[in-house]
């Protein structure tokens, strides 16, 4: 693949042809934060936490979507980005109801680890405190909307890994929910494989494994990658 | 040296921060030369009074009274420090914010377990409740956080550290955590 | 039909309406309509029958011919002389003016428009050329004004490149809002490599207080069919789809009957007026999603899917419907492709101001008297569409703001009433050129208010998929709410300003991107009016009920025991 | 969450179902063809339950809950009945400016109903609408597609009224 040069904060650096800023960033050690990219799924851009300035464009630009290009001037961190991503962060915490104390995620949340990362220590927006049901009809995964950032990493990985399309978004705007099937409870779904994908990519408390202490809900996340390798494998031809 | 002058107050939260601040245990004992404890829960003090350097609160604004105090005690503090989490995002005493006054009212007391209290009664002894539960930096001035579910005792040890040197309360990225 | 049969329909038609002694057009637009147009085409066309149906008498029901207030509306023509057009029309006083032209006794005059109405005197009409002048669903009377002539030339003279060219030539940009330029936009999907191309023709006029589109796709639907064929040609097209809102079913239902008209002549279908040329238009109704204005989440809907716009590059003209190179113009700059081949495109490039070509069409609504729909050439002072072709405040009222551009425009204040109406001068106001929704007001509107309809509009119509926009706009809203009820600080002001420009900033889409500009262009002019409502709790335009108090204001007034404190806790 | 959407057993013969399946084979069962589907199938049957959606979504292979997302994302299609009748007031911009909130204020006290509600009786929905696009006649409301403008509160009471003292027509 042929190499490119671009400047990432003031440092010049190599990167391969078709290659995200994102990629780049973390190829380099330089961490930007996401809540809805992950690695193996579509890029959605819909977080906007991975922003950076690009030279030349009037606003800022996602870099989970921009490919780098030669001579591009980049800045991952600055003021205004910094604080872009704190009221970000502030807005998603107080859109739903992330009461951190009693969430079966505590401690290994994105979004909590997120927050403390970027300093935020108080939300300057009204909580919205919407009123939001739990769904805990599946027999071993349950739903909490009122811990859910909309992500869609769950839509995403359910449509284009395994294949079920189980989720979906109904409604539009600060209405938006994931849903299953025609919005019926998750538990009389018909289509959902009970494969648990969706609640190990989850970032926060919305989808979660039922039983499981504290201490046992980290997220075990490393399957996505080897499926998807095994399946490239074997598109080529060669023995998974 | 004047010692600084430290209260702690307890609006709408669950008394955790002040355990944890209890949970300071013998450092209690070692900063004591240089902090005077004048008010809160773990002082005998009626009134909240003038002149304090540094105040922490731990809880939501719930109710009138929480209201009214918090504005006295504004008032009266050089630095108001928003104690744990309650205090900062609302935490759990805002759950109820799911819900009308009325209604939580009805559930709780009157259609619940046991005899309510009759309404003018419960007028007397209840302070009267906020439509909604309240961070406390919506509603005055707010100079620090201490996030935490509850914060911690090195927690606070870092921020009453941090005043007794004139610094600025700034908790490592580890220690301002919410939860 | 070919080119030669065309020019003899043309020629014939004319003829026969050039015979005519008198033509009766009454306007059959909406407004007119809810003001009773029916029955004035009922009184005229039982009067006619009367008169045992004479052929040098005729009566059309028109689209909509421009000053909408007046409704309804009769334009009479005679050969030799000039127009005559009344007002508010009653089906006797229709009857008593088709009596009197008869026996050519005097007409009765009180309802009469002044031939010199600046209303009509200071508009160049392009795009509106036959609106309000020919029967929408006669196929006949739009080429008996020169109709298709424009795609026969661009067939049968031009080259793809040399149609491409021409557009650039005129200086045409996007009259949907964007304002790119449109000849451009053209060149990139014609050099856009694909099997198949694609045309979509954006019907989906989803501003509030905008009907422009409505009102043209309504009047002249086959103007637009005629431009969205001649850039089929250009870019190599052979399927174009128009999408048009759900609210208009009749400007769906006439664009599909004119379809089928000009297929049925030839003029659209295979082989195109008997050249090479083959090209389908088909209807896409829109389900109510102002979102769909941006053109991938357009794209998406038209594709059958949730209206949420993804990230571009690519951009549709690389990869849009199923993939393949698409183009998207809005109807009306789809509108403006005819008349830029009948005058040519230095003519039309000839009319307008700094980098703003052409004529725009604006629905001039609100406090002012005229309400209506115009078009005036660009750059034409915003001061002489306000007070000469609308005529002024309504009332004698006192010029407030001109709100341009919808939830994604702002408000311009009185002192900036000289500026000329273009892209760039509007932009530098903070507001935007739009599709063309021009609303005027007077000194009973509340800025702050008018900002948070605004942000409550958006609010509803985000899409979802990004955070700033989903969730900044419910944020901005209830800010604003505070501000109007008087429970704000000046903390939230300034809150409030950092978060408009961190949702502008950030949101994916233009929609999100331009959800702020509102309360930007609001707090950039009429600042004073917002200081009032937070410093002295008090709403200058009296709008506002100021219901709540600051939070930091409790402690003196605690025994007022206000009903609710920041939230109402309904939703927002 | 399921009064959201309405149950509605369908029957193979009902005649509204006909039409939404020559709708779909003339669309060549299509997954892109959806929200036409969709547009017909409303007009069918006044709204979309959640049976018919499922029909949809079984005909044309697509997954249920994107049928779904799609009914829900766009504000024209309703997952519940409408009344017999139908008031929606404009709350566009220059109706707005010109006292449409008022008018809504006062139907919904006179309906005894929100907007997006339909009454107890079924008889009549009221709604608002972003803009449909007669400014000139603002403020403005139509009844059953009929419109009026410039309208006053008053006024608009008036018209529901009359339209309401109409009885109920059978069948």
């Amino acid at each position: 693949m042929p190499a490119i040069t671009l400047t990432i904060n003031n440092d010049l650096i190599s990167a391969r042809q078709g290659q995200t800023l994102l990629e780049v960033a973390r190829e380099h050690g330089i961490e930007i934060p996401t809540l809805c990219h992950l690695d193996g799924l579509e890029a959605m851009g819909g977080c906007r936490l991975c922003l950076v300035e690009l030279q030349g464009a009037p606003r800022p630009v996602p870099s989970c979507v921009t490919k780098a290009a030669e001579g591009m001037v980049v800045t991952t961190h600055s003021d205004k980005l910094v604080e872009y991503r704190k009221m970000l962060v502030e807005l998603l915490l107080a859109e739903r109801t992330h009461t951190c104390s009693i969430c079966v995620q505590n401690n290994n949340c994105e979004l909590q680890t997120l927050a403390a990362k970027l300093g935020i220590d108080h939300v300057r927006f009204d909580y919205l405190h919407q009123q939001l049901p739990m769904d805990a009809s599946r027999e071993r995964f349950a739903l909490d909307h009122n811990r859910c950032v909309l992500c869609l990493r769950c839509v995403r990985v359910c449509d284009a890994v395994e294949g079920a399309h189980t989720w979906d978004v109904r409604g539009r705007g600060s209405t938006s929910r994931i849903v299953a099937d025609l919005d019926r409870p998750w538990g009389t779904s018909t289509s959902c494989t009970d494969c648990g994908k969706c609640v190990q990519l989850c970032p926060t408390g919305a989808l979660f494994k039922k039983g499981a202490t504290v201490g046992e809900m980290k997220k075990e996340r490393s399957f996505l990658n080897r499926i998807l390798e095994r399946r490239r494998l074997a598109a080529q031809g060669g023995t998974p | 040296m004047s010692r600084l002058r430290l209260a702690t107050a307890w609006l709408g939260g669950c008394s955790g921060c002040h355990m944890s601040f209890l949970d300071l245990g013998e450092q209690l004992i070692e900063i004591s030369d240089a902090i005077e404890l004048v008010y809160g829960p773990l002082v005998d003090a009626k009134e909240f009074p003038e002149g304090m350097d540094v105040t922490l609160i731990e809880g939501a604004v719930a109710n009138f009274e929480n209201l009214e105090l918090l504005q006295q005690i504004r008032k009266r503090s050089k630095l108001l420090i928003s104690f744990g989490d309650c205090a900062i995002t609302g935490n759990v005493t805002s759950l109820r914010n799911f819900f009308s006054v009325d209604d939580l009212l009805t559930a709780v007391y009157h259609a619940g377990p046991g005899s309510a209290p009759r309404s003018d009664e419960a007028d007397q002894v209840l302070p009267e409740l906020l439509p909604r539960v309240l961070p406390l930096h919506q509603v005055v001035e707010v100079d620090a956080y201490i996030p935490g579910c509850p914060p911690d005792p090195e927690r606070i040890l870092a921020v009453l550290s941090s005043l007794l040197k004139g610094e600025a309360v700034t908790l490592s990225e580890v220690q301002r955590s919410f939860g | 039909m070919n080119r030669v049969e065309l020019a003899e329909l043309a020629e014939t038609v004319t003829a026969q309406q050039q015979s005519c002694r008198l033509r009766l057009l009454v306007c059959c637009g909406t407004p007119c309509v809810a003001a009773g147009a029916e029955a004035v085409v009922a009184a005229l066309r039982e009067k006619l029958a009367a008169l045992g149906n004479p052929a040098d008498l005729e009566l059309v029901g028109t689209g909509c011919q421009g000053p909408c207030s007046r409704g309804p509306l009769l334009t009479v023509l005679r050969p030799g002389q000039p127009e005559q057009v009344w007002q508010k029309t009653t089906p006797e006083l229709a009857v008593s003016i088709l009596e009197a032209e008869l026996q050519q006794a005097p007409v009765p005059d009180e309802n009469l428009l002044p031939a010199d109405w600046p209303f009509f005197t200071r508009q160049t009409r392009l795009v509106l050329a036959n609106s309000g002048r020919i029967d929408p669903e006669n196929l006949e009377q739009y080429i008996a004004c020169g109709g298709y002539e424009s795609l026969a030339q661009v067939l049968h003279d031009m080259t793809p490149d040399q149609a491409c060219d021409s557009v650039v030539q005129s200086g045409l940009r996007g009259r949907g809002g964007g304002g790119y330029p449109t000849g451009l936009k053209w060149q990139l999907v014609r050099k856009g490599s694909g099997s198949r191309k694609f045309i979509v023709a954006n019907g989906d006029e989803g501003d509030p207080g905008a009907y422009m589109d409505r009102s043209l796709m309504e009047s002249d639907p086959h103007r637009i069919l005629e431009g969205i064929a001649i850039a089929g040609y250009a870019i190599g097209a052979e399927q174009g789809y128009i999408y048009v809102r759900g609210e208009y079913p009749v400007a769906a239902q006439r664009l599909r009957k004119a379809i089928k008209d000009a297929e049925r002549a030839g003029l659209l279908g295979s082989r195109v007026l008997d050249s090479s040329f083959s090209f389908r238009i088909d209807i896409r109704i829109g389900a109510g999603a102002f979102v769909c204005g941006e053109e991938t989440a357009l794209l998406a809907s038209i594709m059958g899917r949730r209206g949420q716009p993804r990230i571009r590059p690519p951009y549709p003209a690389e990869a849009g419907l199923w993939g393949c190179p698409t183009l998207i113009n809005n109807v009306e700059t789809f509108g403006n492709i005819p008349s830029i081949f009948s005058i040519g495109p230095q003519a039309f490039n000839a009319i307008g101001n700094g980098k703003s070509r052409g004529t725009k069409v604006f629905a001039l609504c609100g406090e002012v008297v005229n309400n209506g729909l115009i078009e005036v050439p660009m750059g034409i002072p915003l001061r002489e569409i306000v007070f000469e072709i609308g005529g002024g405040l309504a009332n004698g009222a006192a010029f407030k703001a001109a709100q341009t551009g919808g939830p994604s425009g702002g408000c311009i204040p009185a002192e900036k009433l000289d500026t000329p109406v273009d892209y760039e001068n509007l932009q530098a106001l903070g507001s935007i050129m739009g599709s063309g929704g021009l609303i005027v007001m007077g000194e009973q509107s509340c800025m702050v208010d008018v900002a948070r309809f605004f942000m409550e509009f958006c609010l509803d119509e985000s899409c979802g998929k990004c955070v700033p926009c989903r969730t900044g706009t419910v944020e901005i809203y209830r800010l604003l709410s505070r501000i109007c009820n008087g429970s704000a600080s000046q903390r939230d002001l300034q809150t409030l300003e950092q978060l408009c420009q961190m949702v502008k900033d950030t949101s994916l889409c233009g929609l999100g991107a331009a959800a702020p500009n509102p309360v930007l262009s609001t707090l950039r002019w009429f600042r004073a009016e917002y200081e009032a409502h937070v410093s002295q709790r008090r709403c200058p335009a009296g709008v506002c009920t100021m219901d709540q108090l600051p939070l930091h204001l409790l402690g003196e007034q605690l025994l007022q025991r206000i009903a609710a404190l920041r939230c109402d806790g309904e939703g927002y | 969450m399921s009064g959201d959407c309405c149950e509605h057993t369908l029957l193979v013969d009902d005649p509204r179902l006909k039409l939404v399946e020559r709708a779909m084979k003339r669309l060549q069962y299509q997954p892109d063809a959806l929200i036409e589907v969709l547009h017909t199938a409303q007009e069918a049957f006044g709204y979309l339950s959640r049976d018919l959606l499922s029909h949809v979504a079984a005909q044309l292979k697509l997954p249920e809950s994107q049928v779904f997302g799609v009914a829900t994302f766009y504000h024209f299609f309703t997952l519940r009945p409408k009344g017999e009748h139908s008031c929606i007031v404009c709350t566009g911009t220059a109706c707005y400016v010109k006292g449409a909130g008022e008018i809504l204020n006062t139907l919904e006290q006179a309906a005894g109903i929100k907007a997006g509600q339909t009454t107890a009786d079924g008889r009549l929905s009221l709604g608002t609408a972003r803009c449909l696009g007669n400014c000139s006649l603002a403020p403005m409301i139509t009844i059953d597609d009929t419109v009026y403008g410039p309208e006053k509160p008053e006024g608009a009471v008036d018209k529901l009224n009359r339209l309401l003292e109409v009885p109920h027509e059978q069948g």
